[in-house]
């Protein structure tokens, strides 16, 4: 089909560049600057998609961000579908392929609109909550049929082949709107040195002034349009963003700004690494709102059969992509902007028909003027029905009183293809009302304006301010006004003047009553998206929701893509007059971000794929990926969880390491543990009020195990600190625990105990840590260290420092596996030297790497706590059966310690730490199995504790396990039983937690 | 007992030290490379605590660095001579960058300097620093940090401690056109990739 | 009360739906009631309409500040399940699973209560064992559930990425097939509307604005309609619990959080379970009219503002993208927040206070949507014995100072 | 997202830099053995939790690190004040309504 839509002259497309796309399948073109709506329409394209609910056909209303129909599938491979595109805001490029939403087998002919148009009187709102209830089962599959019927687009099947970006920025002015306003407020503010951002959500900048009929300085007020794009392109403080979105406005001037970078040009970013889309994310000290106004739809009858738009968009398709959307055109309205596109329609060589005016008297300049062109003015009047159903073929007028809510007189049949209404205008006041603050009802305006925000100065449209020289000055004293608060000073500006003209005074005009009464009147449409109707909204009035969010919930008014842009406002106006109140009376609604749906692409941006987050690596890791380890995420960290060898399973890769552990030696990449370097006199002092056990005494390069409590005296950490020097420690904390045991001790300091002289810090990420176990240890570790590592000279629990591997190193002979144990720790960047080193002594000493795996089953056979897997933040030290750990005499009452003399605290049943030994050794308890005492009960048991640790044991020959078990230190001997998902009842006796070597001689040696 | 534990953790002789960067590999970025980014490993890095309303402990930083305590916030001094750099990080920390190897030398000079309560801390094996140049640099930056590193809100002299991307790091701008990154060593491998990354719309060189 | 079916809608449509009744009256408030509730969200009219129903307790009235159902109830994202791990916790949530099975019915309005299962994903070894101990706890509480391996919760949503090669495997899951959700705001209406058939006064636009305490007993309210007079008042006010508390002279263990949420544009149905991690930390289901409904973590500062922090939105959706990939070029539509009441245990408090015949139910945090008929069944059942409900007695405000507390928090993480 | 100034670095930074530390100026008890059961579950958990005027804690988690007080409006998320640990508010509820402002 050729453009035969499109104007020979005139717009701002380029007519040398044509472009070829498809819809439905079949082909188009358009040429370059058109959107897809535009080169829809100049291809005499009606019906764009299907509505949501009743399956109507429906056309394109609007000419952007407001559309409610022209929502398409986009994508001409898998993997770059986009759901949900706004015809109206997708430029068009070379090989788009866009397709409607609805419409089965195609969007002309919908199998479901005859559901639509049968059921349509029971569908009316909340329909499914009085009905599908019985029987309760059967929901399951009404839904199944409702869900059907669900959702616009669909998401891909494949992953999304492009990349997103954040940038984020500050400035002293950001321009949301680069019309008038917000144009003559960046030029204004341009030469002043302050940091400027103006952003746009069209393709070019200029706003209406690239639609408007006025001209300024008494040229083509585009002309003016370029002169300041060029200006503030040559200022480096400016930074000009068109087809950018602000979508959110949060907090102290915040501002989302979403820029579609190549979604104008493909399906698909065409440059490698190139960026669809960026979010800024935008600090702003001053904001001005620019987003000027929004036309309203007028609600009749049938007015969503395609061919029904309103004013501003027919004289935008008009105007700016020379496209006539039809021939023959009614226009209904209450104002005098609505004449304009009669003016252009006629101007571009079709016919109006009439121009119909609820005003009595219309007298503005624009009324003139169609007058002196022969336009046929019908006043007083209202189109309270469209005829036609695929496509508007008429439009029936009569006389309307708007106070009485009724027509009066006879009722006038027109013949047209096109209906242009205009109900006024609602400044787009969304962003300022994003961080809460209401809208205010302006009676002059007949529309909402901004409530005010900190920072925020609304200007033009958006703040009901509509004569463009007015409009053009708000810009500028907003943006004066805005720059000298933030000590800038200006130079003088000149700004363009257009030719004033005079308005006649608007009427508010929303609902045009009908012959018949709303109920039963053809559906007369408040928001297309969602098949709102005037009806639907007094039904809900009928049944009691009398709230604004009430109307809007049951009716689903505003809820769609759109977010009501078009709706809102009329549908509040029709709950005001069906409840006898007033609009402002009824109240707004909140808006929220997104004033536009943005890709869950663009807002994550980078952070996704193998950037989704950070993983830590220690010192050694190229090792451990040479050595073929399979990795444990430990927070952030990836840990080596075991090292397989050849085609070992887990199971068998342990049980090596555990018999190399206890037989030979093992080695253990211990750097994640966390590490603090604690210093200052009053540290030892400290120690002993964060942990529970005693500090006084602990000597020079002797170590100690600690306890850590919250003071609601449930364990939250545990480790060994060794004493470096008298006002000198190390601290060592749990992986997962380093960053906010660190935060844990500035707490205290800075909030509690300022007076006492210490200082701590990480020393996590300096300090590589491996640890050699097992009774090969001191030979291993002797071959290549100068340390005495002699019995007598470093005993357990001390720490040397000498040179290991021609490193310098501080060893720690600490145990965590029982064995004898070496934790050799050097500044990170030599660990790999060392660690080499040590497994060039590997085949003599049977040294193993071990991961987690085994370090927990070690561990457990000595009946060492893990905390957060053998505690759970409702364990105390004493459930643990830690009261060794305990230092119920020290002077201070240390953290955790009060807390532990509640009444809950001293109960005698609480759930105790135990060992268990399943009745059948071959068994390996499921970690987490509960716990009863009598398994013949019924459903629901008395769980008496859980299995929190549970491992086979090469060296036990038998599964063993660590369990929480109500006065589990009182049953030692006893039997428990876990009841299964699979109907096995396992048994295990209650011994203690220290399974192998209860004397620690094996660590001694 | 003596009352603090120091220690030259510096390494003997034919030992072979890693970088947390050492096992990444280069990447060039064409002709005009919109970014440079280059790892100084093996610096020597000192956490330095104390009281800077005490003018004896001003003093011995300054006697012993060669170079004043900065008590601004986030500011940056500079060593030319040595090579080396005292920022500020809080109003009682601070990072001490000096040349690889000496940061024992420097610990020792300060104690013998230093005297009531203050701390010193070698974290050398714990960082590195990335230094970025090009014509993209700060763009990359206002990807990665939601600091202003505008030129007019981070001039030349500046050092601050903030967000980059998921993790943290230092950012110091100390001269014209040259951006510098003190990342973590855990972290060292996802900021390089991340730096990568981002940097590649324009084009990146990394030695 | 005018009863809803199939039929009555064809008959209905006959007369162009002008014969429809008003759900709720819209009553002038009277001088004193036996019972007032304080709060007219999900919570507050499922305990007036339970106190009608089941006690036999129908002089009640429902003060609402604002609208009905217009607080938390129209800001969740409307998940239900009840596999929770202490005793006490899943006893209530159970208690309230039960009678969501039967609500619809019982309400003659359909909530939608959609039972499409529940899968709460693992990612490390410890959230593995976390959720097996759970998984054996719900089961001999008598609650449903499974623990899956990485193939089956594939199997159950295909659109999930379980490849090994994302940054947090999933390992696995728990799976509550009874868990589902359900159309928030019906619960809300469908409540009211029972309540209100059973003579509750519903009066909305009403605020609360102090409290009359004479020799340690409540006598009533004072609003901005005036004194209106109760010898037991049961304050339901979530967020704004510690409001009332203070006019009591009372202090609660409560902040009230921002918890934020959003929804996509409504797509094609993709997902049909709702899928929850807290470990990559986000949540997500899919509506019957196709929206995805995304849930994100409590900000941590104390806000009554319905809105949170940007950062929070932008992890939640990094989240859902690594879960679903192909989300990604979906476009998020609208995102808000709630006012959640949160305790330091994770659960909440169902109590009688100092003050004789002042009660408070608050402190649900995220739970409080599931918890709708099982926390007003209770409660209501409290206020007109004046003695706690075997299943609210453990949630008392004593447990407090006694230590018992019932710490979902380690269990589940955050328990949504 | 907040933009909130930290008095020891001396600017205004954004909120994901900080982290939210609860309610300010709850002391631990001096004499913790002397207190009551309720004494001590005032300290641990109860709140003052206000619609308005709050006076909160945070920490300046990946800047300086240090801990400080924020006088915030809970409702407008206004940041009235922030004052360094040990300081008091310049602005409380009280002062408010005496000051006539709001």
């Amino acid at each position: 089909m050729s453009q035969a839509n499109r104007l020979s002259q005139g717009g701002q497309i380029d007519r040398s560049k044509q472009i070829n796309f498809t819809f439905n399948g079949l082909r188009y073109t358009g040429y370059e600057g058109d959107t897809l709506a535009s080169a829809l329409l100049a291809n005499g394209v009606d019906i764009v998609n299907r509505s949501f609910k009743y399956s109507r056909p429906r056309g394109i209303v609007a000419s952007n961000a407001a559309e409610p129909n022209a929502i398409v599938q986009l994508g001409s491979t898998e993997a770059t579908q986009v759901p949900n595109v706004r015809a109206t805001q997708q430029a068009l490029y070379e090989g788009l392929s866009a397709r409607s939403t609805n419409g089965w087998p195609n969007v002309n002919n919908d199998a479901m609109g005859l559901v639509g148009k049968l059921g349509g009187p029971m569908m009316g709102p909340g329909f499914y909550y009085k009905t599908f209830m019985a029987p309760a089962s059967m929901w399951m599959t009404y839904e199944k049929f409702i869900r059907k019927a669900a959702g616009l687009g669909r998401a891909p099947n494949e992953n999304d082949p492009d990349i997103y970006d954040h940038y984020n920025r500050h400035c002293d002015l950001l321009i949301i709107g680069a019309g008038p306003a917000g144009l003559a407020a960046a030029l204004t503010a341009a030469n002043s040195g302050a940091r400027v951002i103006i952003c746009d959500e069209q393709e070019s900048f200029g706003g209406s002034l690239l639609e408007t009929a006025d001209p300024l300085n008494g040229k083509p007020a585009s002309e003016w349009v370029s002169q300041v794009v060029e200006q503030l392109a040559a200022n480096n403080d400016v930074l000009m963003l068109p087809r950018t979105t602000a979508n959110g406005y949060h907090d102290h001037n915040f501002v989302t700004l979403h820029e579609r970078r190549t979604e104008h040009l493909a399906d698909k970013a065409p440059i490698a690494h190139q960026a669809r889309s960026r979010m800024h994310h935008i600090r702003a000290k001053q904001v001005i709102l620019a987003t000027g106004a929004q036309e309203r739809p007028v609600v009749y009858a049938n007015n969503d059969v395609p061919g029904n738009m309103i004013c501003s968009a027919v004289s935008a398709y008009i105007r700016r992509y020379a496209v006539v959307p039809g021939q023959k055109l009614v226009v209904t309205t209450g104002n005098d902007s609505g004449y304009q596109a009669a003016l252009d329609w006629q101007a571009a060589g079709r016919e109006v028909v009439a121009i119909v005016d609820c005003r009595a008297n219309p007298d503005g300049d624009l009324v003139k003027q169609a007058r002196q062109k022969g336009i046929r003015i019908i006043a007083g009047s209202a189109v309270f029905e469209a005829k036609g159903s695929k496509r508007v073929t008429g439009a029936r007028v009569a006389a309307v009183d708007l106070n009485a809510f009724t027509l009066k007189g006879d009722v006038e049949d027109l013949g047209c293809d096109t209906i242009a209404s205009s109900g006024g205008f609602s400044p787009v006041v969304h962003l300022a009302a994003h961080t809460g603050a209401r809208p205010v009802w302006n009676e002059e305006a007949i529309g909402f304006v901004p409530g005010k925000v900190k920072g925020v100065i609304p200007v033009g449209g958006v703040d009901a301010i509509y004569p463009l020289n007015e409009v053009l000055q708000s810009g500028h004293q907003a943006a004066v006004q805005a720059i000298e608060s933030c000590g800038y000073t200006l130079t003088p500006l000149e700004l363009p003047k257009a030719t004033g003209r005079v308005e006649g005074k608007a009427a508010a005009l929303f609902q045009v009553p009908h012959l018949k009464s709303t109920s039963r009147a053809p559906k007369q449409f408040v928001d297309l998206q969602n098949d709102v109707t005037a009806a639907g909204i007094e039904l809900a009035t009928r049944e009691g929701f009398e709230s604004i969010e009430h109307v809007k919930r049951y009716t689903a008014l505003g809820f769609g893509t759109d977010q009501g842009k078009l709706g809102n406002i009329n549908g509040m106006a029709i709950t005001a007059r069906l409840l006898g109140r007033t609009i402002p009376e009824t109240g707004t609604t909140v808006f929220r971000p997104n004033y536009t749906g943005i890709t869950f692409g663009a807002i994550a941006g980078r952070h996704a794929g193998a950037l989704f987050d950070p993983e830590r690596y220690t010192a050694m890791h190229q090792w451990h990926l040479q050595r073929g380890a399979k990795f444990e995420d430990v927070g952030q960290w990836k840990r080596p969880w075991y090292f397989p060898i050849g085609n070992e399973t887990m199971h068998e890769a342990v049980a090596r390491e555990c018999r190399a552990v206890r037989e030979q030696v093992g080695i253990l990449d211990a750097s994640t543990l966390g590490k603090i370097d604690i210093q200052g006199k009053d540290s030892r002092d400290f120690l002993a009020r964060v942990y529970t056990n005693k500090w006084a005494q602990l000597g020079l390069n002797k170590c100690r195990y600690g306890l850590m409590c919250k003071d609601d005296g449930m364990v939250m950490d545990d480790g060994v600190t060794t004493c470096l020097g008298d006002n000198h420690f190390l601290m060592t904390t749990t992986t997962g625990g380093a960053a906010g045991i660190l935060e844990w001790l500035e707490l205290w300091h800075q909030t509690e105990w300022p007076e006492l002289e210490v200082y701590f810090n990480s020393v996590t990420d300096h300090w590589a840590t491996m640890t050699i176990t097992g009774p090969n240890a001191r030979d291993l570790l002797s071959e290549i260290t100068d340390i005495d590592l002699a019995k007598d000279s470093f005993k357990f629990m001390e720490c040397r420092e000498g040179m290991v591997a021609n490193v310098p190193a501080r060893v720690y002979r600490i145990s965590f596996t029982g064995e004898l144990t070496y934790e050799i720790n050097v500044q990170a960047n030599y660990a790999m030297h060392v660690w080499k080193a040590l497994f060039e002594h590997e085949e003599t000493y049977g040294l193993t790497p071990y991961g987690t795996e085994t370090m927990h089953v070690l561990r457990a056979e000595k009946g060492f706590i893990i905390v957060g897997q053998d505690t759970d933040g409702s364990v105390t030290p004493e459930d643990l059966g830690m009261q060794w750990c305990v230092g119920y005499d020290k002077p201070f009452s240390w953290i955790g310690k009060r807390a532990l003399s509640r009444p809950d605290t001293r109960r005698k049943d609480r759930k105790q730490l135990v060992g268990l030994l399943p009745s059948d050794p071959k068994v390996v308890l499921e970690e987490g199995a509960q716990i009863v005492f009598d398994p013949k009960q019924q459903v629901p048991m008395k769980m008496k504790g859980h299995v929190t640790s549970s491992y086979y044991s090469p060296t036990l020959g038998q599964g063993f396990a660590l369990a929480l078990v109500m006065g589990g230190a009182e049953r030692m001997g006893e039997t428990v039983f876990m009841p299964m998902a699979d109907g096995t009842v396992y048994e295990a006796k209650i011994v203690s937690p220290i399974f192998l070597d209860p004397k620690g001689e094996r660590q001694n040696v | 007992m003596s009352n603090v534990a120091v220690f030259d953790q510096n390494a003997g002789i034919g030992v072979l030290a890693e970088s947390p960067l050492a096992h990444v590999s280069g990447v060039k970025g064409g002709h005009t490379p919109g970014v440079v980014i280059h790892e100084k490993a093996f610096l020597g890095y000192l956490t330095l605590r104390g009281n800077s309303a005490d003018s004896s402990f001003c003093s011995g930083v300054e006697q012993a660095l060669g170079m004043p305590l900065p008590t601004e916030p986030l500011s940056l001094h500079q060593n030319q001579q040595k090579g080396s750099s005292i920022q500020w990080l809080s109003p009682d920390e601070w990072l001490i960058v000096v040349q690889g190897g000496t940061e024992y030398e420097t610990e020792m000079a300060l104690r013998t300097e230093l005297s009531s309560h203050f701390a010193v801390v070698n974290i050398s094996g714990g960082q590195t620093l990335l230094t970025l140049s090009g014509s993209a640099a700060q763009d990359v930056l206002h990807k990665s940090t939601v600091y202003d590193v505008h030129p007019r809100n981070f001039p030349v002299g500046k050092a601050v401690a903030t967000n980059f991307a998921k993790a943290t790091a230092i950012i110091r701008r100390p001269s014209e056109g040259t951006w510098e990154l003190i990342v973590r060593r855990s972290f060292a491998d996802y900021c390089y990739r991340w730096l990568i990354d981002a940097s590649q719309e324009f084009g990146v060189d990394y030695e | 009360m005018q009863r809803y079916s199939g039929f009555g809608l064809a008959k209905h449509a006959l007369t162009h739906n002008e014969n429809w009744q008003r759900m709720w009256r819209n009553p002038v408030p009277k001088k004193k009631y036996d019972v007032i509730i304080v709060g007219g969200g999900g919570h507050g009219l499922a305990t007036a309409y339970y106190l009608a129903k089941e006690c036999g307790v129908t002089n009640v009235a429902v003060i609402e500040k604002g609208w009905l159902g217009g607080g938390n109830t129209a800001r969740n994202t409307t998940i239900v399940r009840s596999n929770y791990l202490w005793d006490e916790a899943a006893a209530l949530y159970e208690h309230s699973m039960k009678l969501w099975e039967g609500l619809s019915l019982d309400l003659n309005y359909n909530v939608m209560f959609s039972q499409r299962g529940v899968l709460n994903l693992g990612h490390t070894l410890q959230d593995m064992r976390d959720i097996q101990r759970r998984v054996n706890a719900n089961r001999l509480n008598g609650i449903d559930g499974e623990v899956l391996d990485a193939q089956q919760v594939k199997e159950i949503c295909p659109v999930l990425d379980c490849s090994p090669n994302t940054r947090y495997p999933v390992l696995g899951a728990s799976w509550q097939p009874r868990g589902g959700v359900a159309r928030h705001d019906a619960v809300a209406w469908g409540y009211a509307r029972g309540a209100d058939a059973l003579g509750v006064d519903l009066i909305q636009q009403t605020e609360v604005v102090g409290m009359r305490i004479e020799d340690g007993q409540i006598i009533g309210v004072e609003t901005t309609r005036g004194f209106i007079g109760a010898e037991t008042v049961g304050c339901v006010a979530a967020g704004n619990s510690s409001v009332l508390a203070k006019m009591a002279g009372i202090k609660l263990p409560l902040e009230s959080h921002p918890l934020q949420a959003l929804v996509s544009e409504p797509i094609k149905p993709v997902l049909d379970t709702v899928v929850m991690s807290n470990h990559v930390h986000g949540y997500c289901s899919q509506s019957d009219k196709g929206d995805l409904v995304i849930g994100a973590g409590i900000d941590g500062y104390n806000g009554y503002g319905q809105r949170g922090s940007y950062p929070t939105i932008e992890h939640t959706l990094q989240a859902i993208v690594e879960m679903f990939p192909t989300f990604s070029r979906v476009r998020m539509n609208r995102q808000w927040g709630g006012i959640v009441d949160t305790c330091p245990d994770a659960c909440p408090i169902l109590s009688a206070t100092p003050v004789k015949g002042l009660f408070f139910n608050c402190g649900w945090g995220t739970g409080g949507f599931k918890a709708t008929p099982g926390s007003g069944n209770v409660f209501a059942w409290t206020l007109a014995k004046g003695v706690a409900h075997p299943i609210a007695a453990p949630f008392s405000i004593d447990r407090f100072v006694s230590g018992k507390l019932i710490d979902e928090h380690g269990a589940a993480g955050v328990a949504h | 997202m907040f933009h909130i100034y930290c008095p020891y670095c001396g600017e205004h930074r954004e909120e994901n830099e900080f982290r939210p530390k609860g309610q300010a100026h709850i002391m631990r008890p001096k004499d913790p053995e002397s207190c009551s059961d309720e004494e001590w579950a005032d300290y641990l958990f109860f709140r003052d939790n206000p619609k308005g005027i709050h006076h909160e804690m945070w920490v300046h988690a990946t800047g300086c690190r240090k801990f400080f007080n924020m006088t915030r409006d809970t409702v407008s998320y206004e940041i009235l004040e922030v004052y360094k640990m040990g300081e008091q508010p310049k602005i409380t509820a009280a002062s408010r309504v005496v000051g006539g402002e709001k």
